[in-house]
């Protein structure tokens, strides 16, 4: 059989990237979307060269929090991915698709998914933030067959129904030897016990709580505002004291 | 011009797959074309024409045929045929598709029942159909 | 082509159900687990025969509001669904897989529902309540073009985050002519006003709003307690003006 | 035995195409049995033999052929089958893949990488593989 072409260019480009941190969960609405573009504003702003990449086709969001709405791609030999802010560069389908539904089934996720990572031309990064959509489906799947070396930063809240959901994706991870980076509490009210117990239950690192910021609603779309939330307070200091960039 | 993107992908895929079989040279190339990617085969000819330089397949023949693209209705069974997506897509969308195949279903539907649920049985992008390689 | 033998008795036993309610939002997070499973609580107790089927694979987790731990399915000419309480049948994947993780891409989860729903025997019942997985993938898409005749009801939260995506699939499923019954608030703590706004833009019903209940986390797994809750008030009004089950 | 839910779907199945095709009688149906459900043929063939009683199917003779199940790894390529599940799984696992073979993903991972991101290629469950009728 022939090679799948788009692979080898797709390798290329990852190879550009000095760290790759996916934001992920098994869980839907635990915050991973939130996570990783905070996440990705705290080390731009840094200094550090930082791509954002919104992974989740049936429904990007990423834009939506950091305020952009009209948005285009520079085309060069490629797609270069879309200058959000000093140092930030972001890519998602969200400029193709606008606010149309995607509805995609398995096997078309994972072609966009190929097609996508194949074209878009990463600057050298220091780090590139991945925000991975629910589930363990062929995005997951393709993710961690294609990308090389992600380290997984683990989103959870503190509720019995959620952990039970993002136990599976852990013992997934721990079984296939990935590489994790610990664990988040986020949309923390009082109590992170449950998550705190989880990460002790794996042996893995618990990163820390991010607390349920109320006012983090009145601000999405902008981002100096952003970064004086609690919420972005909180995840400096995960930063600050868990995300070494070589 | 993302079309350098995919004849990069194309040079390299071949080299690779050259240097795998222990291969001389590469002789030729047979590209699948598929349609409904709209892409500017004079632009990829010209790419792929400028990468193979230096590289094993430096004196390779590349072919190309095209494909128009094929829809098979997962919802009710019916098949079609595009031939000319300026008709009925707007420019925007059509680049949307140039760029990610997949995209068809924000923007196609089933002209018969009116389902995004369809399979593009055929011409969805560019496949590498063929290698002729002088060992 | 030979057709697949799955689909007619799919049909067969689906024709048995009254009524069809699929508890979906496109995105994840927002309580369709939840309002499903409390859903099936309230009708059941209100003497109608219901029946609870989980359909979220990568994540089952209806079965932990109810307190199931220990299940297992009889077997009578295909697999009859667990009696959860009075009047009420349930069907998960749940006791197939317990706590592993269920990798598995469109293609996969496409024929597990097929599979599933052809050998599940459904007693003659009032009323099917679905819980949907996030996204608009696989089970959504076999989903609306096997099952005949689902009424919708979309699950948001008050975040611009989240209408978005939710503003995707009652696209899609307005699009489709499909049966939408309404859209209901959920983890409401003052205000709703992006909920109502997105239900008038479309001209769909708001069914109303469903506090965030702090004590909820607490009865997880005790069907009595949970019917106590401001979340279960709530639903039951909704229920009262809006469930009309024929 | 849930053998019986699966005669009953072949036996709607095999009626309505018989009527699709204004077909007088079925004279034989032909089944791939794929072993990766565990079927057990004998109570699937007693199913038939008293579904099949006052439908076109009535006097039909049934065929039966088995399959291994075969694998392919996505992850590393790896083909491999299984004759015998009962040497790599418990009851209870080869239980739940009895009744959805798609559970085979949480149960077993590929020899080779041990990924569980495989295709199953071959003897998934039954497939109707052809039907002779009399018109
Ligand atoms: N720490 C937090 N404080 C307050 N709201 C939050 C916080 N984290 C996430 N949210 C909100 O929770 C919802 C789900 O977040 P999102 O990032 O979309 O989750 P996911 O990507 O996991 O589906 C959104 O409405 C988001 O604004
Ligand atoms: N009205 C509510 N009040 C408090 N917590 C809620 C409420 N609705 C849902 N939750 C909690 O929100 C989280 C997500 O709910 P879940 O039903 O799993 O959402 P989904 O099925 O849409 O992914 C769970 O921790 C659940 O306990
Ligand atoms: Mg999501
Ligand atoms: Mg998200
Ligand atoms: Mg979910
Ligand atoms: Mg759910
Ligand atoms: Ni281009
Ligand atoms: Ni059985
Ligand atoms: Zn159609
Ligand atoms: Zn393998």
């Amino acid at each position: 059989m022939m090679p799948d072409i788009r692979l080898y260019r797709l390798k290329k480009t990852m190879d550009k990237v000095k760290n790759i941190i996916s934001v992920a969960s098994g869980k839907g609405g635990v915050g991973k979307t939130t996570i990783s573009t905070v996440l990705s504003l705290i080390l731009s702003e840094r200094g550090y060269i930082t791509g954002l990449l919104d992974l989740d086709f049936h429904g990007p969001s990423c834009h939506t929090i950091l305020g952009i709405d009209k948005m285009e791609y520079e085309e060069e030999k490629g797609i270069n991915p879309y200058k959000a802010a000093e140092n930030l560069y972001f890519a998602s389908i969200y400029p193709f698709v606008k606010n149309g539904y995607v509805p995609l089934r398995g096997m078309e996720l994972s072609n966009a998914l190929i097609e996508f990572l194949s074209i878009l031309n990463w600057k050298e990064l220091d780090c590139l933030i991945i925000d991975m959509p629910p589930g363990m489906g062929d995005v997951l799947l393709d993710f961690i067959r294609l990308v090389p070396s992600p380290k997984f930063l683990i989103v959870a809240t503190n509720s019995a129904l959620v952990i039970q959901t993002v136990r599976r994706l852990i013992k997934f991870m721990i079984e296939g030897n990935f590489n994790i980076l610990g664990i988040v509490a986020n949309m923390i009210r009082n109590d992170d016990a449950l998550v705190r117990e989880l990460a002790k239950e794996f042996s893995i690192k618990f990163l820390g709580s991010v607390p349920f910021d109320q006012y983090f609603e009145k601000v999405l779309g902008n981002m100096q505002e952003i970064l004086r939330t609690n919420l972005a307070a909180a995840l400096s200091d995960i930063v600050e004291q868990y995300i070494k960039l070589k | 011009m993302h079309e350098w993107a995919l004849a990069e992908s194309i040079i390299m895929a071949v080299v690779d797959l050259a240097k795998r079989e222990n291969a001389k040279e590469i002789l030729e190339v047979e590209l699948l074309v598929g349609e409904l990617q709209t892409l500017n085969i004079e632009v990829l000819e010209f790419a792929l024409n400028e990468l193979k330089r230096g590289t094993m397949a430096e004196n390779a023949k590349i072919k190309f045929s095209k494909q128009f693209p094929r829809f098979k209705c997962i919802a009710c069974g019916n098949v079609w045929e595009i031939r000319n997506l300026e008709n009925i897509l707007s420019r925007d969308e059509i680049e949307s598709i140039h760029f990610i195949p997949e995209l068809s279903h924000v923007f196609i539907k089933c002209p018969r029942c009116g389902s995004n649920d369809f399979q593009v049985t055929e011409g969805r992008g560019i496949i590498l159909k063929g290698v002729v390689l002088k060992k």
